[in-house]
């Protein structure tokens, strides 16, 4: 069955290593922090200038000069930090932050996203994210396999406007998980009771199917 | 170093049509309320205005949208706003968008005497459309300029009459790197303090950085994204 | 994120021969004592150090060249010190000299991920060969790359448990930009707090450019020049 | 008379304006603190990282974190306050100092300076002094007229190594006033009972004499 968003957020946070900093995206990304494997031990950064968020505030005790990059009110956790966009920028172009997790619209072969922009719609802008992929050494992207229409988002080229180039290392997605590798996506894991095929039909750039496709542990 | 002013009307009184305002805050955190209150009131026009966001409908930027004082927003994300979105896609208001981390670095460079800088952030994207691209490290970057504004405003937690700022939690943001690039920066604080009341070990934008220092009528700091959790 | 080492030796243990090394301080103000020490201790050689002074005869960065570890130094002023003198004069130690202003923010860029600026400083002069001219403002500037080391060691007054780092006055000076710059940084402290001790708006150094920080056993504080006045 | 170095000091001091900030180098330069006119007000930028320097300290309460750019110990005065070094040369490139007070050992007509290397001899470095000159849109020198051998300081052209290049706004000497301007020295004052004759002779670069020539007023 395919996964719902916990189950993306949970299969990510998989990924996280004891002692990494890790930058969340708004969406499914900002899940990620309520699945955190016990025994290890993340901080998280938010672009905006903070470095270990905590919780969302207990009702009545927002602070309006305390909020993360999606502009919710936060808490910090002991050992927490605050500095100017200038420094968190150099943390995170210099890669400081060890993961990425973003949410994307097209995600091809070869690691270029798009994310940010829909021709003939009104632009939002691109935020922190043309700078968080552009470098980060660790980027997985957390999406659904296919768009509204049914179209798969993983693709041999991006039809929309990039935000980045061959930078995506990882994609989870409700059905799968897929790594990219010289120009491909290797499928790595299966959602559970999802089938092989399925994911092949889906997928719209190449992909790479091992002999056998463990199903993914939540 | 007197540089206090009495309130925002001092503050701005030189700030003249056609001009480039930097404006700090990001999201309506930060922002410098009584000095864009003031620019309504002054009705100073076709403003280039750099700013992270640009405020919501009714608040922030977003009441000198209303208004139609702004030409030109550069920005990293907009568009929390309808008036905003309206006046962009009717081609009144001229939007060039920035990579966040490039456009808080372009406006520390302008500070810095930094004029221009590689950054890897936008290869390959229409960012990069008739910029420099230099491979370093084995990985492609492209030449950023500073960006300097005839007028900065910040706005800070506590300041001292030396023009010496201190910012609150993530409310720094753009703050004190816009503080920087002002040819003049203004900033309006919630606590003004003589000089000598703040420690100089905790100062995050030293005075020289500031020409003229306000405490701030009223600050509202309405809150964009409103989460919390429940008491256990 | 719990970042702490035992002392100078854990901190320093896979310091190798041959690697660059970033040592914060300016002068003997602010510089890595314990550091230092075991550095001298552990007799690690061919080290090119990147710092903006060389200590002085007997003490700092003085100690390292008495015993030829090093054998390059990068840095804006040099030579209170007579044995830096004999082995650079000797042709013993390769210096190369940068300005400080560019020092400073080469450390910064190599931090922030900012592989090349551009600035005016030594343009027309000797550091100037070599290097791309471009002009902005109609001014000459010269493109400097950004640094980085190894091991960048700085000291800091207060530290905490998860590496966040507070200096004491002007002994921050390049400890902080070196502090960003390293592949790995150690941090020396007068002082080792538990995490949320340190106000987070107060902290020099956020916790994630650090990955190692320890109590220093002893700071001696050495003065290079004592200027007093006199009571009335 | 020529002036001694506390009347270069002097001199320099009157060129103050109110609400300055104002970077001293060693030597000379550092006295100008010591005769700020009455009704000026002006704050003294260290670029080692501070801002608001006061008077040395009282014997005993030397302290080793506190020092100025000339490693010298130091106090500070209210509303001061510290930063790191990138910052320090930021307020300095960033021109957001408005004099800088340096000493030399050439000046040339057209405003170059060289005060830092001497070949042959053991070099020191330049420390912060080519971001000083590249970036400080007014720049005093405060030297001698003359080296020991007797030669003009004030040459055609440098013949040691530069620190910068077409920097230099004015020069105090024991002897002078000078301004730069369009590739030549212009004699603005003499010091009192300094004759022109002797200005005159011991300028080695192209210098403008006016008509009449006023004495420095101390």
């Amino acid at each position: 069955m395919a996964l719902d968003k916990i189950g993306i957020a949970k299969r990510i946070a998989q990924e996280l290593q004891n002692g990494w900093y890790v930058n969340l995206g708004i969406g499914i990304p900002t899940l990620v922090a309520n699945y955190i494997p016990s025994g290890i031990e993340v901080e998280f950064q938010s672009e905006n200038g903070v470095l270990g968020m905590g919780p969302f505030p207990f009702d009545g005790e927002e602070d309006a000069d305390l909020i993360n990059a999606g502009k919710q009110t936060i808490t910090t956790l002991p050992g927490a930090a605050f500095f100017d966009s200038a420094t968190s920028f150099a943390m995170i172009r210099g890669q400081h932050v060890q993961l990425t997790v973003l949410g994307a619209m097209e995600v091809s072969q070869n690691g270029d996203i798009a994310n940010w922009k829909i021709p003939g719609k009104m632009v939002k802008g691109m935020g922190g994210a043309m700078d968080l992929v552009a470098s980060a050494d660790n980027i997985i992207v957390a999406m659904m396999h296919s768009n509204k229409a049914g179209e798969s988002k993983l693709l041999i080229n991006c039809s929309l406007p990039l935000t980045g180039v061959a930078c995506v290392k990882k994609v989870v997605t409700e059905l799968a998980v897929l790594s990219i590798i010289d120009g491909a996506f290797h499928l790595i894991e299966r959602a559970p009771g999802v089938s092989v095929e399925e994911i092949i039909a889906k997928t719209e750039g190449r992909l790479i199917v091992p002999e056998f496709v463990p199903e993914m542990q939540l | 170093m007197y540089k206090v002013v009495k309130n925002a009307e001092e503050a701005l009184r030189d700030i003249q049509d056609d001009m480039t305002i930097m404006l700090g805050g990001f999201g309506l955190c930060g922002i410098p309320e009584n000095s864009i209150g003031e620019l309504v009131r002054k009705g100073t026009k076709r403003l280039t205005c750099i700013s992270n966001n640009a405020g919501v409908d009714g608040f922030g930027l977003g009441l000198l949208l209303e208004t139609k004082q702004i030409k030109k927003m550069i920005s990293s994300y907009v568009g929390e706003n309808d008036e905003f979105e309206r006046q962009m896609l009717s081609g009144e208001l001229e939007v060039d968008l920035i990579p966040q981390g490039s456009l808080a670095e372009r406006c520390r460079a302008g500070g810095a005497g930094i004029p221009a800088f590689y950054t890897p952030a936008g290869f390959g994207t229409e960012i990069a459309e008739g910029k420099e691209v230099r491979i370093y490290n084995g990985k492609p970057h492209i030449l950023e300029e500073a960006l300097t504004a005839d007028f900065a405003i910040v706005k800070a937690w506590k300041g001292d009459t030396a023009g010496n700022l201190v910012y609150k939690a993530a409310a720094r943001n753009f703050n004190p790197l816009m503080a920087m690039a002002g040819k003049i920066t203004i900033a309006e604080v919630e606590e003004l303090l003589p000089a000598g009341s703040l420690d100089p070990n905790e100062i995050h934008t030293p005075g020289i950085f500031v020409q003229r220092i306000f405490q701030g009528k009223k600050f509202e700091k309405r809150i964009e994204q409103r989460t919390v959790r429940k008491r256990d």
